[in-house]
């Protein structure tokens, strides 16, 4: 069978007509959702999760300074948390790990570590613990 | 002596007719594109490696062929006909598709759906030409201008159709640079293509961590059938955008999505043996798939100007060109043909939204077509 | 027209009822502990969206769902009904486990072991609630505190019970900072909890080397059936801690786990449909794992104390809690509950030691479990 | 009270016969060489670890053995049995081989094609003693001194011979520097010994992108059995050179070759269950394999011989050797042996060529075994 | 069967004589093949693809001296092409795409791009586009 | 059936128990046996294996002083060795190439190679061995 009596044979015309109709209602829809979604976003933004954003420039300084005892039960979380790169390892791996866990502040964090001889450096560019 | 005399007559060399060295060509073609002019060359040239590797003639029935059960071929072409690589493809993509240009400007995703019309559009020629149901189905999902997407729906509908469905598919992909722009010229008038699009805003986190939940809901909602392909493709992104499984997202975009990619495009090359391939039914396919193109293109275009008559803010017409998603060919050809109208306009960013769009409207339309005609 | 109506009646949006609500509501509450609560995102990422894919409402006998022979997800999903992702996630566990602690401080294994009680108390109490014998020892291995040994003693005596089973475990291994530090608290006095661990010595490669060749032979001469967890395990030790085959032991701890991981919890999530997935017995599944995993710590506690009764060297007991594997949740806990005792008592080393020696003990009960119950 | 006795009737301590401890301590053999003296580690130690797995004695009917169906070892054994591994595996050695010596030199190819005489030699000794001819065409196979086409065919021809086949085929590839230098002193002048290499020409990237293409076509056209192994090789090849899908090539010399051959090893290890490996058949195995190896060297070094008579340009007939494959271990012993006659003469490069060759004569051969015997 | 009998039952001469041939043919066609092989590549050379070689001391100095405006069509089209980056990336990546796509000079253009501060600074070493 | 009933029918006790005595004695003797292993360690300890660890202060200034003749088979070897890498590579994929093979000082070994040339820097921050 062949042109429109093919065609009207097989239902071509209403699944042509429906198919254009349903992907044009729903990603029409999508995009009206996709619209609003800053909306139900900005609900979300006056929970008490916010604060640690406006921490950040605090929290260098006070991370920077913590003494040295703070500093090794901070280091021993630390590497706890990165156990699992195995040592040694590379600086960017660690603080992937650290941001991805939520540390506050990793680059001062690792840079005090390295400052203080916790972080000592091995071959290859790559860092371990200080035993 | 009868032995080297057997083996002999079962060598390539003595097995081979007119049919083998026709496709030998076409894949030596696939790689010269590739490499020579860089058309897509993550396709082309496995799929063309894929060809030379699958019309090397030899003896059926000895557990070698692709279609021979138990052949090396056949257990890697498995993941085409399961659908297994396109949805490790599409897990890879959403790792690697940013939509936040999409989100920015939400107006555009209708472009996405638009130049889907190439698909309806090519299933009525293709039932015209006499193609059965089905078949028409497959080839017209060519139209999405999305490799995987294609293979997907023709493994479900017509696996008899993979080889020339998904050569068709990329032939057109790679040839975009030269399909499009007429159409686009032809559509558009100068003042139109001069049309600047405003810049997109800042989107925030919080919108990128909830759109892939929502859109698998909305989308899988309307057409269950798209989920094979849209379930993993928004899998992905929520990898990708949470920030939290980021040596999950980096290895969905890097080795997994490689891997597919790599066995996808030899084994696809590989289905074209010969005696399968060189049909009447594939050059139809191949004339069908120029047609499913062109429209596509134009529906975009056509549909961009008509919501331009309902729009304050008027939207770029070139745009619609870049709702076939054909990542991201179609956005760079956008942008190009923008730039020759007006060299200071830069519609990449909102070209790419379309495309993002456009890859979700494919899927969706594999989706509804598979639940038509299954 | 009928065919439109057709099609409408299939979706989502018509097929849907309360429960394919509540587990979508489920999906997005993992998805949001794993976001914003950061709860062991690794997993409950994938298990989060993958429950809201498998509850997309759709038409049965199409090939779509995870039950469905031929469906993409069911070819997914065999990896964890046979067993595969298990193993393959242990190859890279092992290949990423550093063993120097626990050779430095053999005692603490025995704490490991102590730990899986709570595999065998709630076996006895899933008996007594009605459950069957291999629905019994499926709930059982929950105490074990590990996912991919609770799916694969699941899919073994149980495989209909996945689902529950790798929710339940995956949702109280994200709660291990809610639920054992009370628990530790109560059974420990202060004084204990400042009990000081004895710096770990130096351990020689060539002891790092025979480990996992002792620990496999000795483990698996024990417990044939816990081969499939603890060969791989030890294997991709023995590549770490060997040095010569670092490329394997490289792509082990990457590619191959985090493919197997996304595949796991994605699958794993999507088995939750709706209807098999919310029945009483899920209910009686998250009552006992909650059971389980108190009873897993107490246990470790308990017995670290019963030891010091007889050892000159004390052991602080917290460290019984990180006995339950649940890698490296306890251990953290067990360290913080010691720093607030004695704000210089650093537990981190000897929690992780009794964390591995947890893998391995919840991996030999599985082995145990499957042969008394197969 | 049963239920514990019927457990302890069933560990692996009460199971365990000489056989068992004979193979593990083969097993153990095979790791300490790889890690103390580094003999092919990416292989001895998997397979060296997969022994000891696999001989764990275990009761037979419970799923556990790798030939017991439905077992995670017996579904990874699937990618040795189906030839999917070494398939694979070739894909990645493509991707990592540089033919550009090998294209500068092309008389050196005729020497990977006469160390496959060692095949041919064993398959009639093979024969000669008693096996059958599908197990002779295996044994012939380890002549090749490749690991991957060894396992291919076996697994093809006589799938009940994989374990010794590929124990037999790796220890004399880890034995090649107490194997070849011998022979290569015996058949060897000093004088020969100190022929010089011309220096190789710059081969231009257009003959390294058309040698793959041609490489297939013809190796493929001559004995089609060898595409499971030849068509990805050169696929991997082109990849690499073609420099438009670095990521795939990337992804296949590192991800995709390093999963492969971490479960390749890892299953044919525990493939050699004492009751299927001890066997006198075995012995007759190592035996010749032995013969295999130094008949393929000798016929390296002889064949290098007689080209000399009719070359103006002489050969240094010690590369002969490295056209056994056996990368790139033959290439260092010849280059080896080469600076003890001569301090000053590299024959390294020339090697890595013969080497090059020497995989692809073994491929073919195994196409050509195939072809003969199934 | 044994010896010399079994061989001969069983072909042996014959496969271990054919087999001997086929694959010793085989290398040696390919052999000569391979020999050949710089003539057609010669053939190649002849075409108008050849100049872009010679044109790459030149690119340089054009790409690096290209006024501000040119510079952002090119960093727009440049984002384009690396989009399936992601953000921020390595520069490396980026040179790999651009050189993969056929970009005349990707080194100087990366770093032109870098000193007018259109490619910026990301954390980790990595570079993101100026938005 | 329930309860104890439910226990006592399915053999629950027995297993319970013999699961619990089965898991303790298994890890107690891996315990035990992994208390003696440095034991065994020692044993390998007095074998001929060891003095390279003495060796390794030498070597450096043997293998930093060696001539250009020696310098060059050295170079040979190590791109032999190396060859799996394909060119350019990175410096530190050639040092893991080199440590896993066993070479004697392969940080000194790669420096001096570059001091004299032989391995020249290509694109990219990679190297490539002088041709
Ligand atoms: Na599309
Ligand atoms: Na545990
Ligand atoms: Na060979």
């Amino acid at each position: 069978m062949y042109g429109f009596e093919a065609i009207s044979h097989y239902n071509g015309w209403t699944m042509a007509i429906a198919g254009a109709l349903i992907v044009m209602s729903g990603l029409t829809i999508l995009s009206f959702v996709i619209s609003q979604l800053h909306r139900v976003a900005g609900l979300f933004e006056k929970r008490p999760e916010e604060p640690p954003p406006e921490d950040v420039p605090e929290t260098p300084a006070k991370s920077f300074g913590f003494p040295l005892d703070d500093l090794q039960e901070a280091a021993a979380q630390c590497s706890l948390e990165a156990a699992a790169l195995g040592e040694p390892f590379e600086i960017k791996a660690l603080f992937e790990v650290l941001k991805n866990r939520g540390w506050p502040a990793p680059h001062l964090t690792i840079r005090t570590f390295r400052e203080r001889g916790i972080l000592v450096p091995a071959e290859d560019g790559l860092f371990s613990w200080k035993k | 002596m009868t032995l080297l005399l057997q083996f002999l007559s079962n060598t390539g060399y003595f097995l081979a007719d007119y049919r083998h060295i026709v496709m030998i060509l076409v894949g030596c073609t696939f790689i010269f594109l590739s490499i020579a002019k860089k058309y897509e060359p993550l396709l082309l040239l496995p799929i063309g490696f894929g060809i030379i590797v699958g019309n090397v003639p030899f003896f059926k029935g000895f557990g070698l062929g692709i279609y021979e059960p138990n052949s090396v071929l056949h257990y890697l072409y498995f993941g085409v006909t399961s659908g297994l690589y396109p949805s490790i493809v599409f897990l890879g993509l959403g790792a690697m598709t940013d939509f936040s240009s999409l989100l920015a400007t939400p107006k555009l995703m209708i472009l996405g759906a638009a130049a889907q019309m190439g698909i309806y559009f090519t299933l009525l020629s293709a039932l015209a030409l006499g193609f059965l149901p089905r078949e028409a189905g497959a080839i017209a999902i060519i139209g999405g201008a999305d490799g995987p997407t294609s293979i997907f729906l023709t493994a479900k509908l017509a696996p008899h159709l993979i080889g020339p469905v998904a050569i068709a598919a990329y032939s057109y992909m790679a040839l975009i640079p030269i399909i499009q722009p007429p159409i686009m010229r032809l559509l558009t008038s100068k003042e139109e293509r001069r049309i600047r699009m405003p810049e997109t805003r800042e989107v925030s986190r919080k919108e990128q961590l909830i759109f892939p939940v929502v859109g698998v809901i909305l989308c899988c909602f309307l057409a269950p059938a798209s989920i094979p392909l849209l379930g993993p493709f928004f899998f992905g992104n929520l990898m990708k955008v949470s920030g939290v499984v980021d040596r999950l997202a980096q290895t969905a975009r890097s080795a997994i999505i490689d891997t597919a990619t790599i066995f996808l495009g030899f084994t696809v090359g590989a289905s074209t043996q010969a005696d399968v391939f060189l049909t009447p039914k594939s050059v139809g396919i191949f004339f069908l798939g120029a047609i499913a193109f062109s429209i596509a293109t134009a529906s975009g275009v056509l549909f961009a100007k008509i919501m331009n008559l309902f729009l304050k803010q008027k939207i770029n017409p070139l745009l619609g060109a870049a709702g076939v998603s054909a990542v991201p060919g179609s956005a760079r050809e956008v942008h190009l043909t923008g730039l020759k109208a007006d060299p200071t306009n830069y519609l990449l960013m909102h070209g790419m939204a379309c495309n993002a769009s456009g890859v979700i409207g494919s899927a969706l339309c594999a989706g509804i077509l598979w639940s038509f005609l299954l």
